[in-house]
């Protein structure tokens, strides 16, 4: 009876864990390479919708607006910024989960990131890429965008090092490359693990990206280092990344704006929508992959779920804190602003927000059951998302309406916009499919590496998962 | 584009090249490199980038600015005030400032064309040769009485010249009008002052110096006889005189932009302005303890429930005017635009007098006779225009030559002068802009824009000084056009019956030569040839000292009542646009210039009154169909505050259907609704109409410059 | 011991320089009639596009100079506050001016006021989103090339060749007729002597008929500017953002 | 596909093939900077060693230089005043052109070869009346026939100069390196 | 560390336990620690081999790249706004609150690039010469890569296939 009941309590456990059902190597390696191989007709035909709608919406509208320029957008006086800066808010928001994910959950050793690493950080990366283009977009002669790097020139300029919107540049630069290279580093070995495994080009791009990568001693530790300097190392520049985005702002003197709060409260947003991001993405791909069940379980939906109910705490406390301040402030223009937020012909999108943001999670996340059904996060993944843009372009062309000359109050309607935004949504998904049929999307080593270290123990009369610190 | 060299040597300047554009500089089309043409022979005066200055005289409305134009390497660059001018001393109003985008207008007529009376601009170009022989055969064939000219309010020596030439052929004299002076209402207030003082002459009201301004309809800073004057005027008023501020009170139905810069307005009744004059002169009378006869049969309360207003507010307003140390009252524009107007104005010139302040500083004068001692030429009443277009209907006008007006678009449509045009043999156009009269033309022969035109304007009011203005070209004619003086000239010449004068410029230099022996003059010279440099140098010859004339003391009855229009739901009160005026439309820059009051640009609106639009369930953008007793049109609203709720307001200046394409199919033109309804001076009482509304249902976003959502003080509902 | 202040860092002349005006300007509301001469005279001389029914509807208007009018009261005690030409301030502290990341607005130190180097500009419009008075406009499209806007074929003819015509991207405001100051002030250097008062005028007080607009040296205490500015009722406008501004409103009439 | 064409670009006739493209792209770039270096064709192969050789100073035929913005070019009447009493004018085959445009009463179109942008407000006047001669800028023209500009006439060029001489004085760098100085 | 004389043999193994007993074998036989070399598809960390602690460089670079990043950093936040002075907004040339970023991000940007490099640096990436390699690595077995005379061959591949060897092979260089 005992016996049994230890017997369903390990089964179950296992069942549930990753970690404690491993397959051998060779077996997991093979999954993920038929993952990448088995490429039906539905995926191209994906694939060329989305390819037409990102030579639409991104490059030929973009070509578009650089033609005839930024009137094609609907960005007026007032709202000189428009849908551009708030989907690059948005993009950069998407991108800082990666980073948390790998590095910071890296750096606590939280387990059950083992999995999607890998497709978290490409996230961050094809998400840069996005709010790169957005707000290159954005600006009225981007041909001339070179202008603001630090090189020595004939004119003899720099940039001006008082403004946010080059701390901007830097930091974004930084964070796309620390990303970046943080991407590269552990696909390395599992690039040489595809290296081993393929045959034709796949053999000649897998051996060039793998740099001869064996798994000597030495190339580990080096990698292991690299990789330890980099998860701590990323986790303030992320921070910094969305601190100054939101300094773009809170530098400015406008109401709405100027205010001190707005760093964090970036900050947890961007994680907010990120984490939203990262569960949407768990959940395509786990249903329209090979084997992607097996790496990908409820578990891990129901570890994100957790940490979304968090976030969406810290969001409300921020948002809140933010509020409250604003509101007992008195000052004129941003009590016009507070009402026009709400009660202004877009106030539905402020209630939108924090449905969204706030009461669907708190609703749904909760409960341990919901939370493990990847539909019902995918879902609360994409209503997180809609009400984080929403905070957004509450932030952007909402707030932008509302100014110290009420001679100029003036409503934003997006033109152009809308298809860029489209494409650059399109040119993410593409990406990331292209992305999913060249690059192994599991960490294999880093699976592996996770299930030699875990085991069961028993304590008492229980069953329980104990974990050996393999570093 | 034009490579002839102008006949004066100091007025060799280059033609126009095409333009460089800069490449991938960013910055380009490079302002300047847009003429690269070099000069053939530098003129004298000229430097490479430096600027050359021209004075010469604005003709975007009569009031005879002066003007300083600055050229640079043959092109008119901007437009200054002459600050040595009497009228404007330097200054300059919005439509001055834009007359270059006439010069320069994308839509001018390039050259001669046989328009054949074409709906469009015709593309039957002619060469000037043919032109001549047409206009010359056209002497030759047609009665002197059968031959009708048609000029607009500028310029004066065109004016003079077609006068002689009338003369000399024998017909009858050339008949000249303006829609401003239509709604100024100008021939009432001569015609007041005519039968109220015995001179036909045009009152000046002398704003500087007045402490107490009462307005009746007047829109003075707007497009009121010589605004940027009258403009000068009030602000030398509320610079105050030892300190003190002089206060201006504006009455009229709908808050104009004189208006909405008085420091009270009274939003009286359309239509009650004679009486509440007439009640006013009562009550100051008794204040003063004085007689006030033609002002007996008035009862205040009477006048204050014509006009809408609370009586206390009348018998306060009278105690200010009577006590006030240099009061004024002034009156122009909708006030007299009634049946009975020319009561009006002699009711507002009689409470002048009453007030003992004819004659006086800061009163009431008589404008300056011209220098030349040549008489003011009246522009035409409406009465008279009717007559005229009588006379084209008749059939008894063979040839009809039409220059600087564009009555087609200024005078009611149900004047009927376009079917009157069409008993007309022939019709030759001057103009300039292929506008709604000219394409109805059978040739068109275009004159020199005004800047690049020879010429003189007599400064009517606006001066204390007497005032010849003068023109001269500060560039040369960047189309093929002809001055149509030198045109005539040469027409009559060819014809056999020349007139004494070689060209243009002789015939101005006889004109100016009377100057010479004149004194008290801002220059003199001891010989013809400096004097007209001179002339020219100073864009004018004016007096030094004040010419305004005195008026004898006041005789004659008054009698005012309520105007009463026919029936129908609202009163109609057409204004000026005061941005665009009569002519501005084709001017890109006028039409996105905002109107003052309502911040509208590019289009025709209707004033309604907030609550009015409530009643009657209308929102701002709603396109209504306004139903007048002549027609109908159909304009966008624009839920303006400040307006009577018993008035609509709708401006005057838009709605042409050719003009250019920055004119052409917008708005609609208000002036369409009238009847030629008359006053007694035979001005068009336009303000003497009710129109009905109705909806359409369509909508059409009016551009405004002011937010919808901010101008309204607190709350950020849009307005009402 | 001398305090230190490490955000004055390296600050030299720069403060001083806020604080000081050169050129200034006082605009007396109470004179005002609204009649938009300035902001056509601006349009001529600066060569300011103009950008149809449609753009201008939509806050698009290219002036460097608006007239802007409230209201205050419901019919009949309605009243329309006096007329506010709104224009660019010069703002001693602009904070336009640190937010652009390529010195595409700067202030002068010579001229002490704020500049507008479009050909630096890239058009991040940081700077007209940190302007309190919204008065910096964008060429939103090429409202000045021909082949976009054909009117402009023969209307180029009257461009300011002292001014540089914008392409579209790039941000402008207001430059205080700058070209104007340049060309006086070289007039006078070469005539040996300083620029006198009155001696000239930006486009839009040369051209107001009111005489609402006047301008002139403001560090100078016997101009007629700094004379009209030092009376009781002038006003700054958001002075409380610590903008500095250089156009003092005469506000309420002399008396 | 990728490995072969890699693998024949190593073959000697694949590195054949690679410097082939490489000299045309260089040839190519090093023909167009030509391009924009060399003087353009002017209406007339104007000497100017032998002008300056007469010793006729810059200033008689580019007076604007000392007045305002621009030196300026030449009219033809200005060139005709001196030709017109000269033998060479009928001789040279270098001036009919000039012949032609008095004949004809058109203007010569010289092509403007110092130039700058537009964006670029740059006054002849307060640089000569700093005591800049011609030369500093424009070279030494009396060794030139068709005018070329020494150098590259750009911003970091300008700044330069206008560095070194307001050194030290600080009322003239405020001046000198303001940006509104240039650019309005 | 190997001459020419030598030969290489591989070794692989399926698990640590049996790699590290090897190793601890060798070691015996008197192969030095530098005549070996472990092979493995993760990480497997010197202590649980008993090998010696690899040395690496990563970190020193890491710093180096930190300090050059701070110098770039200096230079952008104050020695190039001296170079060219421009007032905005009434601020100083150069301050220290916007420096704070320039410098922070500078050197984060210049570490993490050095640290990147640091790794192609130290494992001489990227390397696409033949190498002793088994494609069986990756499927998580642990190869030992020795180093011996050409004498101790025989002695060595039957030691190891005692120690639990898969497979004992000479090891031939091959394109990966």
């Amino acid at each position: 009876m005992t016996e049994k009941h230890e017997h369903t309590a390990e089964r179950h456990l296992r069942k549930k864990h990753l970690m404690l059902d491993p397959l051998p190597r060779g077996q997991m390696n093979a999954m993920v390479m038929e993952s990448m191989h088995a490429t039906s007709w539905k995926f191209w035909v994906v694939f060329a919708v989305l390819a037409a709608i990102t030579a639409w919406g991104l490059f030929y509208s973009w070509g578009v607006l650089m033609l005839d320029g930024l009137g094609m957008a609907g960005v007026n006086r007032p709202s000189y910024w428009g849908i551009f800066l708030v989907n690059t808010v948005f993009w950069i928001g998407i991108s800082h989960a990666g980073t948390f994910i790998s590095a910071i959950l890296r750096v606590f050793k939280a387990e059950f990131r083992r999995p999607f690493t890998r497709a978290a950080e490409l996230m961050t990366t094809f998400g840069l890429i996005q709010a790169g283009f957005s707000i290159l977009m954005h600006m009225g002669r981007v041909w001339l965008a070179y202008w603001l790097l630090p090189y020595p020139n004939q004119r003899q300029l720099w940039p001006n090092v008082h403004s946010p919107l080059t701390w901007d540049l830097l930091a974004i630069t930084t964070y796309l490359l620390a990303s970046t290279m943080y991407l590269f580093l552990p696909l390395i070995p599992d690039l040489a693990m595809a290296r081993d495994r393929s045959t034709g080009w796949r053999k000649t791009f897998y051996k060039i990206l793998a740099l001869g990568f064996r798994g000597t001693e030495g190339e580990w530790t080096h990698l292991r280092t690299a990789m330890n300097i980099f998860a701590f190392a990323i986790i303030p520049v992320m921070f910094s990344v969305h601190t100054i985005v939101s300094w773009d702002f809170a530098m400015a003197t406008r109401p709405g704006w100027s205010s001190t709060v707005f760093g964090p409260y970036f900050v947890i947003g961007a994680l907010h929508s990120g984490m939203g991001a990262v569960v949407v993405v768990l959940a395509i791909v786990r249903a329209t992959m090979k084997h992607m069940d097996y790496f990908i379980r409820t578990e891990h939906f129901e570890a994100i779920g957790k940490l979304m109910l968090i976030i969406s705490m810290g969001w409300g406390y921020f948002f809140f804190n933010d509020y409250i301040v604003q509101w007992y402030g008195g000052d004129v223009w941003t009590k016009q602003l507070l009402h026009w937020h709400e009660a202004g012909p877009l106030g539905w999108m402020w209630f939108a927000m924090l449905i969204f943001n706030v009461l669907i999670p708190w609703l749904v996340l909760w409960n341990r059951t919901w939370r493990s059904n990847p539909w019902i996060m995918l879902t609360v993944g994409l209503l997180i998302n809609v009400g984080m843009w929403l905070e957004r372009y509450i932030i952007i062309p909402i707030s932008l309406t509302i100014n110290r000359m009420p001679f100029t109050w003036r409503m934003y309607e997006p033109g152009i916009e809308i298809p860029l935004g489209i494409g650059t949504l399109a040119f993410f998904i593409l990406l990331y499919l292209i992305a999913s049929r060249l690059i192994p999307l599991v960490p294999v080593w880093e699976v592996q590496e996770g299930q030699m270290a875990h085991s069961l123990k028993k304590v008492g009369r229980e069953t329980v998962v104990t974990v050996a610190e393999l570093e | 584009m034009s490579n002839t060299i102008s006949r004066r040597d100091f007025l060799k300047l280059a033609g126009l090249g095409a333009a460089t554009s800069a490449v991938l500089t960013g910055c380009g089309p490079a302002a300047k490199y847009v003429t690269r043409q070099p000069y053939f022979d530098m003129p004298e005066y000229t430097y490479h980038g430096e600027s050359t200055y021209y004075a010469t005289t604005c003709r975007e409305c009569a009031a005879g600015c002066g003007l300083i134009v600055r050229t640079f390497q043959g092109r008119a660059i901007k437009v200054e005030g002459n600050p040595a001018h009497p009228v404007n001393r330097g200054k300059t109003c919005a439509r001055g400032q834009a007359t270059l985008q006439g010069l320069y207008n994308p839509d001018r007529i390039p050259g001669p064309i046989r328009q054949g009376r074409a709906g469009a601009l015709s593309r039957q170009v002619m060469t000037w040769d043919e032109a001549l022989d047409i206009l010359a055969k056209l002497f030759q064939n047609t009665p002197a009485d059968q031959m009708a000219f048609l000029l607009g309010p500028a310029p004066d020596h065109l004016y003079d010249l077609v006068v002689e030439l009338a003369a000399h052929l024998g017909g009858p004299a050339p008949i000249r009008f303006g829609a401003l002076s239509l709604f100024e209402g100008r021939t009432t207030l001569i015609q007041a002052a005519q039968e109220l003082f015995g001179q036909a002459a045009l009152p000046f009201f002398d704003l500087a110096s007045a402490d107490l301004v009462f307005s009746f309809g007047a829109n003075f800073l707007e497009t009121w006889i010589s605004p940027v004057s009258y403009t000068r005027g009030l602000s030398t008023m509320r610079k105050g005189r030892d300190g003190r501020r002089g206060i201006l009170v504006q009455f009229e139905a709908r808050m104009s932009q004189t208006a909405s810069v008085a420091d009270e307005w009274i939003p009286i009744r359309l239509g009650s302005e004679g009486l509440v004059i007439a009640a006013l002169a009562r009550l100051v009378a008794e204040v003063q303890g004085r007689p006030a006869d033609s002002f007996q049969e008035v009862t205040p309360d009477e006048a204050a429930t014509a006009a809408d207003i609370p009586p206390e507010m009348l018998y306060h307003l009278a105690d200010r005017l009577a006590t006030a140390a240099r009061p004024l009252v002034l009156v122009g524009g909708s006030a007299l635009a009634h049946r009975n107007g020319l009561q009006v104005a002699k009711a507002a010139l009689a409470l002048n007098a009453l007030l003992g302040n004819v004659g006086r500083e800061g009163g009431v004068f008589l404008s300056p006779p011209a220098p030349d001692g040549a008489p003011h030429s009246r522009l035409a009443s409406v009465q008279e225009m009717a007559a005229f277009v009588q006379r084209l209907a008749s059939g008894t006008v063979k040839t009809l030559f039409i220059h600087g007006v564009n009555p087609l678009f200024e005078l009611p449509a149900s004047l009927g002068l376009a079917e009157a045009l069409k008993n007309v043999e022939t019709i030759v156009s001057f103009a300039t802009f292929p506008d709604e009269t000219a394409l109805q033309a059978d040739y068109i022969f275009p004159d020199h824009h005004g800047l690049e035109s020879f010429g003189y304007q007599r400064v009517m009011a606006g001066a204390k000084e007497a005032a010849l203005s003068g023109l001269q070209p500060v560039v040369s004619p960047f189309h093929d056009t002809r001055a149509t003086v030198d045109l005539l000239l040469a027409a009559l010449a060819q014809a056999g019956r020349p007139l004494p004068y070689s060209d243009e410029f002789a015939f101005i230099q006889s004109k100016i030569r009377p100057l010479m022996t004149l004194a008290g003059g801002s220059f003199t010279a001891p010989e013809e040839h400096t004097f007209m440099a001179l002339f020219q140098q100073h864009g004018g010859w004016w007096t030094l000292n004040d010419m305004r004339q005195q008026p004898s003391s006041p005789r004659g009855r008054i009698a005012v009542a309520m105007a009463a229009p026919e029936d129908g739901e609202f009163y109609l009160l057409p204004f000026v646009s005061p941005v665009l005026g009569e002519a501005g439309a084709n001017k890109p820059w006028l039409q996105e210039t905002p109107d003052p009051t309502t911040t509208v640009m590019w289009n025709t609106w209707v004033e309604i009154n907030p609550k009015t639009a409530k009643k009657l369930g209308i929102k701002n953008d709603e396109v209504v169909r306004l139903i007048g007793p002549a027609g109908a049109i159909e304009v966008p609203v624009y839920v303006y505050p400040a307006i009577r709720p018993d008035t609509l307001a709708v401006p005057f200046g838009q709605g042409h259907t050719a003009y250019g394409r920055f004119a052409a199919g917008r708005g609609a033109n208000p002036i369409n609704l009238l009847l030629p309804i008359l006053n007694e001076a035979g001005d068009l009482a336009f303000a003497d109409v009710k129109v009905r509304l109705e909806k359409t249902g369509r909508k059409y976003s009016l551009s405004r410059l002011e937010s919808r959502i901010g101008v309204y003080g607190e709350g950020l509902e849009e307005a009402h | 011991m001398k305090p230190i202040d490490l955000s004055l860092f390296g600050a030299k002349g720069a403060i001083v320089e806020a604080a000081e005006g050169k050129w200034g300007m006082a605009i007396d509301q109470d004179l005002c009639t609204g009649c938009q001469a300035c902001v056509v005279a601006c349009a001529m001389e600066n060569n300011v596009p103009f950008v149809g029914e449609i753009d201008a509807g939509y806050g698009r208007s290219m002036h460097w100079i608006r007239i802007e009018r409230f209201w205050e009261g419901e019919y009949p005690e309605i009243r329309m506050t006096p007329y506010r030409p709104m224009l660019c301030q010069q703002c001693g502290n602009a904070p336009c001016e640190p937010v652009c990341p390529a010195y595409a607005t700067v202030h002068s130190q010579s001229e002490r006021i704020n500049l507008q180097v479009y050909n630096r500009c890239v058009g991040t419009r940081y700077c007209a989103n940190n302007c309190p008075y919204q008065v910096r406009s964008f060429n939103w499209r090429d409202y000045t090339d021909e082949r976009v806007n054909d009117a402009i074929a023969t209307l180029k003819n009257q461009y300011n060749p002292d001014v540089t015509v914008r392409r579209r991207g790039v941000m402008e405001k207001c430059t205080f007729c700058i070209q104007r100051i340049h060309r006086a002030q070289d007039r006078a250097k070469a005539e040996g002597r300083e620029v006198q008062d009155g001696e000239f005028a930006p486009a839009c007080a040369q051209a107001c008929p009111a005489d609402a607009i006047v301008f002139g040296r403001i560090d100078d205490l016997r101009s007629r500017v700094s004379r009209l500015i030092r009376q009781k009722h002038g006003v700054h406008y958001l002075e409380e953002l610590g903008t500095q501004p250089r156009v003092t409103y005469l506000v309420g009439g002399a008396s | 596909m990728i490995s072969s064409v890699v693998k024949w670009l190593s073959e000697p006739l694949g590195r054949v093939a690679l410097l082939i493209v490489g000299l045309t792209v260089i040839s190519g770039a090093a023909w167009g900077i030509n391009v924009l270096q060399t003087t353009p064709e002017q209406p007339i192969e104007f000497p100017h060693v032998r002008h300056v050789s007469m010793g006729i100073p810059c200033l008689y035929c580019h007076p604007g230089a000392t007045r305002g913005p621009s030196a300026g070019l030449p009219s033809p009447m200005k060139c005709w005043g001196c030709h017109q009493q000269m033998e060479i004018t009928k001789t040279s085959p270098l001036l009919p052109p000039l012949v032609a445009a008095i004949e004809n009463g058109t203007p010569l179109r010289w092509v403007p070869v110092a130039q700058v942008p537009d964006f670029v407000q740059f006054n002849h006047r307060p640089h000569l009346a700093a005591g800049l001669n011609c030369e500093d800028c424009h070279g030494n023209v009396a060794q030139m026939t068709i005018y070329q500009n020494p150098q590259v006439m750009n911003m970091g060029w300008c700044l330069n100069c206008h560095r070194e001489r307001s050194a030290g004085n600080p009322e003239l760098e405020k001046k000198l390196l303001d940006c509104g100085t240039c650019h309005y | 560390m190997t001459t020419s004389a030598q030969t290489s043999l591989l070794a692989v193994f399926s698990d640590i336990e049996p790699a590290a007993d090897a190793i601890e074998q060798l070691r015996l036989l008197g192969i030095g620690d530098d005549c070996m070399n472990v092979i493995s598809g993760i990480p497997v960390t010197e202590a649980m081999l008993g090998r010696p602690r690899q040395w690496t460089n990563v970190p020193r670079l890491a710093l180096g790249g930190a300090v050059i990043g701070f110098g770039a950093g200096l230079f952008l936040a104050f020695v190039a706004p001296n170079l060219y002075p421009i007032v905005v907004g009434g601020r100083p040339y150069a301050s220290f609150p916007p420096a704070v970023i320039i410098l922070f991000e500078l050197t984060m940007l210049v570490m993490l690039l050095a640290t990147f490099l640091g790794v192609f640096l130290d494992s001489f990436f990227p390397n696409y010469r033949p190498m002793h390699y088994v494609p069986e690595i990756s499927d998580g077995k642990i190869a030992i890569l020795i180093e011996c005379p050409p004498a101790d061959e025989s002695r060595m591949i039957t030691t190891l296939r005692k120690l639990g060897a898969e497979s004992v092979q000479f090891a031939e260089a091959q394109h990966l």
